[in-house]
């Protein structure tokens, strides 16, 4: 067995706490080291150099790297063994950075501790075997999950580079919360005029197949080869019939009677209804909970719905059905639900009419919306109003603990439009700080000031009525003072959870969430648009809370992702899996109830576990628990462990 | 049921109409009172606020008195409950404290084991609905402002309560026919805490004036607070204050007037704020009910 | 078991305070005085010696602060510590004769609040005993309290 | 209470419901496992010494496709085959059992933790029962006791895999004690405290306190005192007993949501 062990400086991150060659001259006693060199950056091109030299060389069997977390670089040197001829799992990487020089001041015990983790990286190195990555074939198709602003864009992205995508929405339209919102910060565009026309070409593309109205039942298989099953719910409206026309919601008994969720539930909708009159599909639903013929059998003597329908389009017996789609990767852009301030009891929503959300104030703007784009709050025209910001962000009590990141802006976005539909108004912002950090945010937040809105530093921290009046307690923290606003209007700047689909979801294709609840990235800084899972990609607000410009670009580099695995037909599978040895399994299937990823399947005709290698992440949970030791992690043996473990013992 | 009852400082040397009607009160309710050689709470203003780790031993002292007996200790003040519950929590969870508190217990032969524990009355009178309702007399036909008391609510960390949003006193006073007329600022201090009180009284008196010009406009026929300390401070800034005079009931004496007690057992009479009006009204109710 | 400043801050968990003042906009006693909740926080992370300012002891320590800071910072405890450290450092409030009083009446008998004759009256009057049945008539109780309290810092910081 | 069973038996094997019955023959003045196929031989069937029947059963079962079969079972042979069912091991829809319980001296010897199994469909089961608490010395000795204790207890193995051969529990394959990667081949006593540890690892969760593997040990090791302590830590940290019925699911087969 020939070893070549190379020792890196870390520029000095290392060798300012470990005696670097103390190490090499220790480690270079081994019999299996048949080379021991140091180097400043081992990473760099000459350090990865070195390296391929001696394999050719001096014909190593093994390499092992005493430098950073494996994090960081075992790729890179993997690459590096691999383009010398050695096979890339034959090499090992000793943590003598994270795991020793930052984490100790005394440098002799410190270039003790080094030189034992290289020892006992060493004992496992000889007993490494060279693994080979197997070929996994790619379905050329993709699904996206979520059909708002963010699913919309990647379905178009990846629909332009010429595969096919499922876009799946829940509800009866594409558009998510965009839709609700009349102008975008700080450009004050019109979100309808952007956002419709990305809609139609959805509904347009060739390449993409849009499931309104649908949701994701099961999820099978792994990357280049999901299985999925979606369920289309029944509209009870033949979309193939329907022209949109609306005769029908004009025609339903309950034509005004229902809150629309759209509107926030500030205006009423039928029992047949489209979500917004700019829908994509413009094919009209029937709201189960609520038609009387659905819910009751009957409709007064004929449901007036079908009367009106000159296409004959409604159809009371339609029945849910599933659809079955194979694709090669995943997007998931399930976007996020404001924050319900219900339980913020200080601010007293829910108890005063005019202490209302972000959102829906969104609405009372929206030419569509309920007051026609008029600015009446329950009736009247609002002439005080306060905005708070921070309501269910930066709030460890609710359990938000971060920043919403929105609502700085949109809190300033809408106090421009109110003061531009009610110039006379008194608007004060309270706010904890104001975090204006994108393109033109700062020069808009100016800008709002300047034209009359009053920001005061400081949130606010109760809202009482007296004699009918509302009023906003806080402290000018500038000034030190506390100090008491009335207000026709108390808009909450509610902040961002993810979205309820999120959970269910992320449970099929077992999505880790972080801290916050939102999806967690790969890495924060280096791969923010992928996940854990191969093949899975998230975008949007899914991932954290995110304006609309940092949700489309999210939106396209997952796009990218998706291209760029479905532009290949074969995959390579990830050899560090587990694996089952048939002849000692003895059928107990523990295993397979620990499984994270499902990766198990019992074979009922021999009575042993099989385990498919394309799912299972290597994760050992498997192993370590397997009572008679039937199952080996490969690059992980007990053998190649103990050796590892005895070498510092 | 038996409890040991702790009425606290203020309840027995400078209301005792207070600790009467409990008595009063109670017994009608079947429940069993005991006392115990009870120091003062003691209070949190001044103690906790001066040394809180001998406000932790003497607070123990009380809440071990009745662990031998095995029995849970009533509190009739929200400036008692506050002391004894925070000592508890914090005994519960905190192994150091818990062992310097009986470090110094053991020098008087005491040991605090936790096994007794505090609870404010009317976390009791919320399972005893109806047993209030049965013993009810008069249905009594008043306009009440509730006070709850901060340290009967908050910090909610300990005391498991809605500090926004409470309702159970004013569900409390509904059983015996009194209807809790909003105020604004209902849930903010009376001004008394803290040792403020005693340490800034006119600071202690704003906060209070404050407070009372928002009762006065809800127009109500009494205060009604389940703390005497609060009790003590509503009653005699009114006196100082001069220009009110709404009178201030503990619930344990409005329940008292349901219950049929005359005022005089309740010691109604020896409040600052004059309560003759209010009793008067009483009357008058529970004599229309003997007429009909 | 005395707390440093920083003890106070850390078990407080001052350093999450992000100054938004709710807290100051909540206190029912900074509308009548000086007191700013806030401040008090943000001068003891920068490290002035807040337990010297007398606004520390306007606070009725309410709660109402602490119920509704969004970061968890226990305002009101940390202000009761800050008293703990003014008092062991001597920095007593200007106004502080009754507190002591009370401490005064508490080793005397037992109950910050004794019994006054004219009390003692009422108490007959309405068919209570004359004396409460408490500590400070049973006097083995009350020896065996203040032999407790003589032992505790309170003596030692109460200025008596 | 063994003509009653055998009556009982006979009854049963006359209704046609099982093929056989698993319990104890004498032959010889020998106890051995049988099954019973005709009622004639019922005559030889014997109750003691206790046998870990549950092994037997699933031995059985593995051969044959679908028939059923009586088995006579002890409380822990019932607790053994519930264990085993949740590893998949036997199947309890092919197995009717018959239970009998045990008598006092019987449970004495076995410190049992309930001498009889659910349903008794023969002989009457102990009206008071309570165990006697064997772990109770172990616990009340100092940490360096406690070592000491089993330094001496287990430097008096010889490896003669008796203590898992008898368990009911044991059915791996391939047997991580001969796996030499832990436990080194041709070493005696073996090495401290590894192929105890082993057992007591793979027990967790598991051992359901029959007391076959102290009966078996032939350098009377207090085995049952290792397995108590384990038994006492699941039950203590995560409310697990084993041996209960199929809806206990065991703590340590089942995965926290993934956060």
């Amino acid at each position: 067995m020939k070893i070549g062990v190379y020792v890196c400086h870390c520029g000095v991150n290392i060798s300012n706490t470990v005696d670097v060659q103390k190490v090499i001259s220790e480690v270079s006693a081994l019999p299996t080291v048949a080379v021991c060199r140091d180097y400043q950056y081992m990473c760099s091109d000459p350090g990865q150099e070195m390296i391929a030299k001696d394999i050719r060389e001096l014909g190593l069997d093994r390499v092992v790297v005493a430098a950073c977390s494996p994090r960081m670089h075992e790729p890179t040197f993997r690459g590096a063994v691999e383009a010398a001829g050695m096979n890339p799992y034959c090499f090992e990487m000793a943590n003598i950075r994270e795991q020793c020089s930052w984490v100790h001041e005394d440098k002799e015990q410190a270039t003790r501790k080094a030189a034992d983790l290289v020892k006992s990286s060493v004992a496992r190195a000889a007993l490494l075997e060279p693994l080979n990555s197997t070929e996994v074939p790619v379905t050329h198709a993709a699904l996206v999950i979520g059909g708002g602003i963010a699913g919309i864009q990647t379905a178009l992205d990846i629909a332009n580079s010429g595969y096919p995508v499922y876009l799946v929405e829940k509800d009866p339209s594409i558009g998510g919360h965009m839709a609700q919102f009349d102008k975008t910060f700080p450009t004050l565009d019109c979100a309808a005029c952007i956002l419709t026309p990305k809609m139609v070409d959805v509904a347009r593309h060739p390449n993409i197949e849009l499931l309104t109205y649908s949701e994701v039942e099961s999820i099978e298989g792994s990357v280049g080869n999901f299985h999925v099953r979606i369920r289309k719910k029944p509209r009870y409206v033949n979309v193939s019939l329907c022209t949109g026309c609306g005769s029908c919601a004009t025609a339903c008994r309950l034509v005004g009677r229902i809150p629309s969720e759209f509107d926030m539930g500030l205006g009423k909708r039928g029992a047949i209804y489209v979500p917004f009159p700019q829908a994509v599909p413009l094919r009209y639903t029937i709201d189960p909970e609520k038609c009387l013929m659905l819910k009751h059998g009957k409709c007064g003597t004929s449901p007036k719905c079908v009367d009106a329908c000159d296409r004959d389009a409604i159809d009371f017996s339609m029945t849910e059905e599933i659809l079955e789609v194979d694709v090669g990767a995943i997007v998931v852009a399930t976007g996020y639900k404001e924050f319900d301030p219900t339980i913020k009891r200080e601010y007293k929503y829910g108890t005063f009419k005019n202490v209302m959300t972000g959102l829906e104030l969104e609405r009372i703007f929206a030419p569509s919306g309920p007051t026609g784009g008029k600015a009446l709050i329950n009736g009247k025209v609002p002439k005080k109003i306060v905005f708070v910001s921070c309501v269910g962000s930066r709030d460890k009590r609710i359990g938000n603990p971060y920043c919403s990141r929105v609502c700085c802006m949109y809190i300033a976005k809408q106090a421009h439009l109110l003061k531009e539909k009610i110039p006379d108004a008194d608007i004060t912002v309270m706010y904890t700080d104001m975090r204006a950090f994108g393109k033109g945010y700062e020069e808009f937040y100016e800008r709002v000031q300047k034209e009359g809105i009053k920001y005061r530093r400081g949130n606010a921290a109760e809202v009482y009525e007296e004699d009918g009046v509302l009023h906003v307690r806080a402290e000018d923290t500038l000034m030190g003072e506390p100090y008491e606003l009335e207000a026709d209007l108390v808009v909450l700047g509610t902040g961002l959870e993810p979205s309820d689909a999120a959970d269910a979801i992320g449970h099929m294709l077992h999505l880790s969430r972080s801290a916050d609840k939102f999806f967690l990235e790969a890495h924060p800084k280096l791969r923010p648009v992928d996940t854990v899972i191969d093949g899975v990609f998230l975008a949007g607000a899914a991932q954290g809370p995110k304006d609309i410009p940092d949700t489309v670009a999210q939106a396209s580099g997952a796009a990218s992702h998706v291209v760029n695995l479905l532009s290949k037909d074969v995959i390579l599978a990830e050899p560090i899996v587990a694996e089952v040895n048939t002849d000692v399994c003895a059928g107990c299937r523990i295993c397979e109830i620990l499984c994270p990823y499902d990766a198990h399947a019992f074979d009922e005709e021999r009575n042993v576990m099989t385990i498919n290698k394309a799912i299972c992440k290597g994760c050992g949970s498997c192993a370590a628990a397997c009572p008679s030791g039937a199952i080996a992690m490969n690059h992980f043996r007990d053998s190649q462990i103990v050796a590892q473990i005895l070498e510092v013992i | 049921m038996d409890y040991a009852f702790f009425p606290g400082c203020i309840a027995k040397n400078v209301y005792p109409g207070i600790e009467k009607a409990t008595r009063i009160v109670f017994e009608k309710m079947n429940v069993g009172l005991h006392d115990y050689p009870y120091s003062c709470c003691p209070p949190p203003g001044v103690v906790a606020c001066y040394d809180k780790d001998t406000w932790y031993a003497l607070g123990a002292r009380n809440l071990a008195l009745s662990e031998p007996d095995n029995r849970d200790i009533m509190t009739i003040c929200a400036g008692c409950y506050g002391t004894l519950h925070n000592v508890w929590h914090e005994l519960q969870h905190n192994d150091a404290k818990r062992a310097y508190v009986n470090e110094h217990l053991g020098r008087i032969g005491m040991t605090y084991k936790g096994t007794s524990r505090p609870i404010h009355f009317v976390d009791l009178l919320d399972g005893m609905r109806d047993t209030i309702t049965q013993n009810k007399e008069v249905d009594l036909d008043l306009r009440v402002a509730v006070h709850y008391g901060c340290h009967y609510l908050k910090p909610t960390t300990v005391t498991g309560e809605n500090s926004e949003s409470p309702m159970l006193l004013d569900e409390i006073v509904g059983l015996v026919g009194c209807k809790s007329i909003p105020f604004k600022d209902r849930l903010t201090c009376c001004g008394a805490g803290g040792g403020v009180m005693s340490g800034e009284p006119e600071l202690s008196l704003k906060i209070m004036e404050r407070k009372l010009k928002n009762i006065k406009k809800a127009d109500v026929d009494c205060i009604v607070n389940i703390c005497s300390f609060c009790h003590m401070n509503f009653d005699q800034s009114q006196k100082k204050l001069e220009s009110f005079d709404i009178p201030v009931l503990h619930l344990n004496q409005l329940l008292g007037l349901a219950f049929g007690v005359k005022h005089k057992h309740l010691g109604l009479h020896m409040n600052l704020v004059s309560t003759r009006d209010l009793v008067k009204k009483v009357k008058g109710a529970k004599k229309g009910r003997d007429e009909e | 078991m005395d707390k440093t400043m920083d003890d106070i801050i850390r078990e407080g968990n001052a350093y999450a305070c992000i100054q938004c003042g709710r807290c100051t906009g909540s206190c029912p006693s900074g509308r009548e005085c000086g007191l700013r909740t806030r401040k008090i926080i943000h001068m003891a992370r920068v490290g002035i010696d807040v337990f010297k300012t007398e606004e520390l002891w306007d606070c009725t320590t309410c709660f109402t602060c602490q119920e509704r800071c969004p970061k968890e910072v226990k305002i009101t405890d940390i202000i009761i510590e800050l008293r703990n450290l003014a008092v062991k450092n001597s920095y007593y409030p200007s106004m502080a004769d009754v507190p002591k009083i009370i401490i005064q009446n508490l080793y005397r008998t037992g109950n910050g609040q004794p019994l006054s004759p004219e009390v003692s009256k009422l108490r007959s009057i309405i068919g209570l005993d004359k004396e409460p049945n408490d500590i400070a008539k049973d006097k083995e109780a009350l020896a065996d309290f203040q032999k407790l309290l003589d032992g505790l810092p309170l003596m030692r910081w109460g200025g008596i | 209470m063994e003509q009653e069973l055998k009556a009982h038996l006979k009854k049963l094997m006359a209704s046609g419901d099982v093929a056989g019955i698993i319990a104890l023959k004498s032959e010889r003045g020998m106890a051995k496992p049988y099954l019973f196929a005709d009622a004639s031989e019922l005559e030889c069937l014997c109750l003691t010494p206790k046998y870990p029947m549950a092994s037997v059963a699933r031995l059985l079962l593995d051969e044959d496709g679908a028939a059923r079969f009586a088995i006579v079972c002890r409380g822990c042979d019932e607790r053994a085959l519930r264990e085993l069912a949740k590893r998949h091991q036997v199947d309890l829809d092919r197995l009717v059992i018959v239970g009998i319980p045990c008598d006092e001296e019987m449970a004495r010897e076995c410190a049992c933790p309930e001498p009889f199994p659910s349903v008794v469909a023969v002989g009457t089961k102990l009206e008071q029962w309570e165990a006697e608490d064997i772990g109770a010395a172990y616990r009340a000795m100092e940490l360096d006791e406690k070592l000491a204790f089993w330094k001496h207890q287990l430097e008096k193995c010889n490896k003669c895999y008796g203590c898992r051969n008898a368990c009911p529990m044991c059915f791996c394959k391939d047997c991580e004690l001969e796996n030499a990667l832990w436990v080194k081949h041709g070493r005696l006593p073996p090495e401290f405290p590894i192929y105890h540890m082993i057992r007591a690892f793979h027990l967790a969760g598991k051992c359901i306190a029959c007391g076959e593997c102290q009966r078996a040990c032939p350098s009377d090791i207090p085995l049952m005192v290792l397995n108590t302590l384990l038994r006492e830590d699941m039950e203590e940290l995560f409310g697990y007993v084993s041996g209960t019925g199929a809806d206990a699911e065991n703590p340590l087969y089942t995965k926290e949501e993934m956060q």
